[in-house]
């Protein structure tokens, strides 16, 4: 007992004492994972990838597509038509893979950078730029997808997916691993230090609630690396809670499909919470915003390029499953012709007008908002043909 | 026609709600089969069952945070914050999330979440227990703030609180739970929730109140007549939106009015009504809006909280001054 | 996976995978014991207590008298001296264990309940009483004894005391088991569910800070029995977070001691943080405003009743330590002598003046509130010789 | 004498404290390598070592909660919150711990915490990234709140705040970051840190305003003298407690004032200044004190932020209407 601060964790400990696994460094990372970097499928002896290549093929396109929205989005803002942009670059695999394993009927909660997500859901992705553009706050309407809200607040939507997977207790909407409710939680690997997340993993512990909380843990909080949250690998958190944690290689998306869905069964059969760490990289910088090489090395960025989520289904349905050029030249084909549709609506997104915002504020509008409205109208008004 | 305490009103228009509405649910500490460190949820476990009547983890902002997610499944959570002054780890949730889901789904969401926080002084409690930071929610767009003075507004409000489908912070009297009044359940509120209540008519000055002090302040009132003093009485019921027009009208009459509450001096309830009462009022007043209040330190001792709270000598003395100009 | 809500845990998964222990029943509960409730001594692996009778005697005295000092407190509020009363009947093992374990630089950050902490501290347990009769709200100067002042809003100081753990740090007080420095956080079982204990943890295993979470876990908080913060033992919690855990006998001082001194000397030499579980069980109401019949069976309490941690010594003392009426007589006295101190400085306990309290709020007064303090002093004033 | 942006006074500001006691730490989300997301830390992890600037972990309530701790072991941590709208996680530490600490203690414990927050709007941010919640920290007992217009005070009043034995929660006005001044560093301020300082004296009516506001006061002032009005501004400099000698002399000889704030206007600063210059000055008065603020709505989506703030045009609005009485 002689380790110098801050040391390694502590060594093995009695039966009744709490094991902990030492700090794994991020090249020997152990986890789940279904098709190598290489494009090479393997197996694992708990989950298993049992459909067909077609699915892959449209795995693949949904992937081509979020990084072609994405790319649209940054060259949006580059532009000045945004002000801003988080982009999803290199997290595809870990947002396609698990949102194509939501059933219809499970919910959403994302953070700000779940665009991947939102296009599973068939949110349309002009919606998505409303908020980047300062144009609304989330354009959608959470019921007509199933996806609610973009949550900024670092952590405060793994609360509200907790509650909600309550009421769809309360509904009676589970209990049968095809045809019950689930809900599923994003969040990143710095949420996993707020309160907020933990108290979320109490509720869902002590309610057994159906939801799954899917952590992209992609290195980065900002600037401040994953080991500025945790001294262990983070799907190690839900034992503290009494629920199973898995991690999963984040940039496989077959692997994150099939890890979700056994998450997403459990939790809509009644078994409860699942932790889910989908281990990847955050290719980009935290927003258009940032500036990464202030606080890292070129040379990660150059390494998870290799790991690339897209590049490794490519080499497999090429190799493996004799798809051809043309396959992948229209799916390239369909994205820019989405990128431009998204351009164009992005464009052409009317301004918003402060005298119609007054009355969301309240279902019932109060007096001193309407006076305020009315004032505002014709303070607004006096101005006119002035300009 | 029962007589009842404000406590028990207040679990009678729980029941009510929940009878009549299965989205209704009640969650916070220890209001299972303890029926709230105030019984103020006494016997609705047992009879609604634990599904619609959560014990909670004890983590506040877990309560609201859970809420929130409830309400976003159609369901109408009532949370129950023990104490007004452990509802701090619920205000991330509270100023963030509950007040503005409104505005930020450009109306698509709604929030039909009420915040129940036993509040105020004059129980004798440790600190933390006594606190009124009704300003802290009162000053949040998206937020609606009420309070009510006796048996009979407890058991209505509560009811149409919750059938409201804005998110409500309902800050409770808690040192008048047990003060009595007749309750009529058979004839319904002519006041909607929002309006203020003139409680005492009077023409030399008005006392603009809520809470708690809505009784110190009739009762000052009555006192005063002995100095010759006819002074109106106004329950705010709503502190945020405060009722202006019933306001304005008794301020332009009495031309004189004093704020009382128990928060804080300094950027308290008063401080708005009384610039806005003055803005309104400018040409009528005779004398500054005055405010008698809580002073500006934390909750003290409970050995002193006679002399912290306004009682009704300080509100006497209130009114000799906006008297006196 | 057919388990019903709410289900007991998720069975054994993947290496990968989190470890997930199933829920125990308090009748088959796995801890640290080396005295048992009959007051023999038992051996285990990893911790053992190697002290003398003399210190078991110490033991037992200190655990007497803060029982006695307790009674009075729970006496004197019946009769209204107090506004209220929180009683650590019960937990005297748990607070004399861990309190004596502790060094002169050590920091202590309680509850509102560890009056046996704050004895071995030495503080005035007079001082204790201030807050509970409305005169202050904490008598005593934290820098005098290592005591922090009481803190009533559940697990903030789980928080203080990491950060004060990060000062010993910075200072250069740790790296020898000895000589070095540790703060030790006490909180309940209600509390684990707090956003801010869980932050602590966070903070103190990424700091790798000198902090020891000392959890009594009573059983309760307040109304609500353990499951409604945790489905599995609370001490496993830590290992979600990195550092170990273990639990202990929270009736037995023995085991208490042995833990806790192994959990602190980890933490001096710089090896981090350690959670504590001290299985116990609160005896009395939560405090004097409570009434636990109206959510707890009487047997529980008859049933613990046997696990009195005094009781256990008394047993060993007698039986194994050849310890005679004498000894238990004179600490009787004792006892008796301290609760008459106790009640006779309660009753001549000052009552505070308001416009002393005043100059507190800050350390260089405001204009605002040196205004209040005069106009109160003058409104007080025009008062006198009235009443 | 150099020139120097707001941001980089502040940089500098927190670098000579740091220099002068180490026991200075400053803590908070990024602020090492990154410097911060507004760059004001920058450098100093490099300089003064990671014990001393910490990247704590992504959590606010942790952040001001071992804050607490350290301040109690004898630093003087400097926290910062990324932005204005995070904040409320850590409101209950700041309410309920760092508020009450020295009062609880009955004055033996210190809370020397600066806690940092830029704040307000005008940068085109996404939602929680422009709010002004000053009152919500005026409200309390315990805290002081200030906040700084230009960059020579920037510099001196953190080095000011990070000296001072009370906590303090200093705003930053986040879109003045950029503005440059000259910075005499070897002169010391002439003004303690909670006195007011008139910024432009005129006789017509006072502009009482702090932080990103000063500026546009200042501008609405200039072009005030066209309509030959020659007014008279007052950068507050600290909220609470604002300092009362120079706001009742200034508005006792104009006799009209216009208290401007970007933070929403029902409960707002706005009304505790109004409310007690009212009190103070009501014989002088020619017309109530008017107040140019933030609607009461949640911060807008970006494009229509310059609709939402008070800027030039409704300042001279405000001093329109309030010269018409
Ligand atoms: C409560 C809160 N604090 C701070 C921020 C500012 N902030 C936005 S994103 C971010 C980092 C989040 O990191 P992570 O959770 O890993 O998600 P990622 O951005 O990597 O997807 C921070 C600090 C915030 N949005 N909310
Ligand atoms: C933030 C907060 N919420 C609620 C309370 C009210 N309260 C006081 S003690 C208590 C139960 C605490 O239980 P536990 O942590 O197990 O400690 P115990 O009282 O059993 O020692 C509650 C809910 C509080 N003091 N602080
Ligand atoms: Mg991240
Ligand atoms: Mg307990």
């Amino acid at each position: 007992m002689s380790e110098s601060v801050p040391g390694p964790a502590p060594e093995v400990f009695a039966p009744h004492e709490a094991p902990v696994s030492p700090p794994q460094a991020s090249e020997e990372v152990e986890f789940v994972q279904l098709l190598t970097p290489e494009g090479e499928r393997v197996e694992h002896p708990d989950y298993r990838f049992d459909l067909d290549d077609e699915t892959i093929k449209g795995f693949y396109r949904d992937m081509v597509l979020v990084r072609r929205i994405d790319t649209e989005a940054t060259a949006l803002q580059r532009q000045g038509e945004l002000g801003l942009w988080a982009s999803l670059l290199g997290q595809e695999a870990a947002q396609i893979g698990s949102g194509r394993a939501l059933n219809k009927k499970d919910m959403v909660f994302p953070t700000y950078r779940e665009h991947g997500v939102a296009f599973c859901q068939g949110v349309n992705p002009l919606n998505l730029l409303g908020l980047f553009r300062g144009v609304d706050q989330g354009a959608w309407d959470p019921k007509d997808n199933n996806f609610h809200l973009y949550t900024i607040v670092i952590g405060a939507q793994t609360l509200h997916a907790t509650g909600y997977a309550m009421g769809q207790q309360r509904d009676h909407a589970i209990g049968d691993a095809e045809n019950g409710e689930a809900t599923i939680a994003y969040f990143g690997d710095g949420a996993s230090s707020q309160g907020d997340v933990n108290e979320a993993f109490i509720w869902a512990s002590v309610f057994n609630a159906p939801v799954v909380f899917f952590c992209q843990n992609n290195q980065w909080a900002i600037s401040e690396p994953i080991d500025r949250q945790t001294r262990i690998p983070l799907y190690q958190r839900a034992a503290g809670f009494g629920f199973p944690g898995v991690r999963v290689d984040g940039n496989d998306v077959l692997a994150t499909y099939a890890v979700t869905q056994q998450a997403l069964k459990r939790a809509r059969e009644g078994s409860g919470p699942t932790l889910i760490e989908a281990y990847t990289y955050r290719m980009g910088a935290h927003t258009t915003s940032d500036d990464p090489t202030k606080y890292r090395l070129n040379e990660d960025l150059e390494h998870w390029k290799l790991k690339d989520p897209i590049e490794r289904v490519h080499a497999y349905l090429s190799r493996h499953a004799a798809v051809d050029h043309d396959f992948f030249d229209e799916v390239e084909a369909e994205g820019d012709k989405i990128a431009a549709e998204l351009r164009a609506g992005c464009l052409a997104l009317p301004d918003p007008v402060l005298s119609d915002f007054f009355q969301n504020v309240y279902v019932d509008e109060t007096p001193q908002l309407a006076e305020q409205r009315d004032q505002f109208i014709a303070y607004a008004a006096s101005f006119e043909g002035e300009g | 026609m029962t007589k009842i305490t404000l406590g028990k009103a207040i679990n009678a228009g729980l029941r009510a709600a929940m009878e009549k509405d299965p989205k209704v649910l009640v969650m916070g500490e220890d209001i299972g089969k303890l029926g709230g460190v105030f019984r103020v949820t006494e016997g609705l476990q047992k009879d609604f069952g634990e599904d619609r009547v959560i014990d909670t983890p004890l983590a506040e902002s877990g309560i609201i945070g859970t809420a929130v997610g409830l309400a976003l499944r159609g369901y109408r959570p009532v949370c129950e914050i023990q104490f007004d002054g452990f509802v701090f780890p619920a205000y991330d949730q509270i100023i963030s999330q509950v007040a503005k889901m409104h505005y930020r789904s450009m109306g698509k969401i709604r929030m039909p979440i009420v915040i129940r926080i036993p509040y105020g002084g004059g129980i004798g409690a440790v600190e933390h227990h006594s606190e009124s930071p009704e300003t802290l929610f009162a000053h949040v767009p998206g937020l609606k703030v009420i309070s009510c003075g006796d048996p009979v507004d407890a058991y209505w409000m509560i009811q149409q609180a919750i059938e409201s489908d804005d998110p409500i912070v309902f800050f409770e009297p808690k040192r008048r739970y047990h003060e009595k009044a007749e309750l009529d359940e058979a004839t319904p509120p002519t006041l909607p929730l929002h309006k203020a209540k003139v409680v005492r008519e009077g023409t030399d000055a008005t006392l603009l109140c809520y809470g708690p002090m809505v009784k110190t302040c009739l009762q000052a009132a009555e006192a005063a007549v002995e100095d010759g003093r006819n002074l109106e009485v106004i329950d705010l019921r709503t502190i945020a939106p405060f009722d202006l027009a019933t306001i304005f009208a008794s301020v332009k009459k009495t031309r004189r009015a004093v704020v009382v509450h128990e928060a804080p001096y300094s950027f308290g309830p008063g401080s708005e009504i009384a610039a806005r009462v003055t803005e309104e009022c400018f040409y009528h007043l005779e004398a500054p809006v005055l405010r008698v209040t809580g002073y500006d330190t934390p909750y003290p001792p409970s050995r002193m909280e006679d002399d912290y709270l306004p009682d009704l000598d300080r509100v006497l003395d209130g009114v000799d001054r906006v008297m006196g100009y």
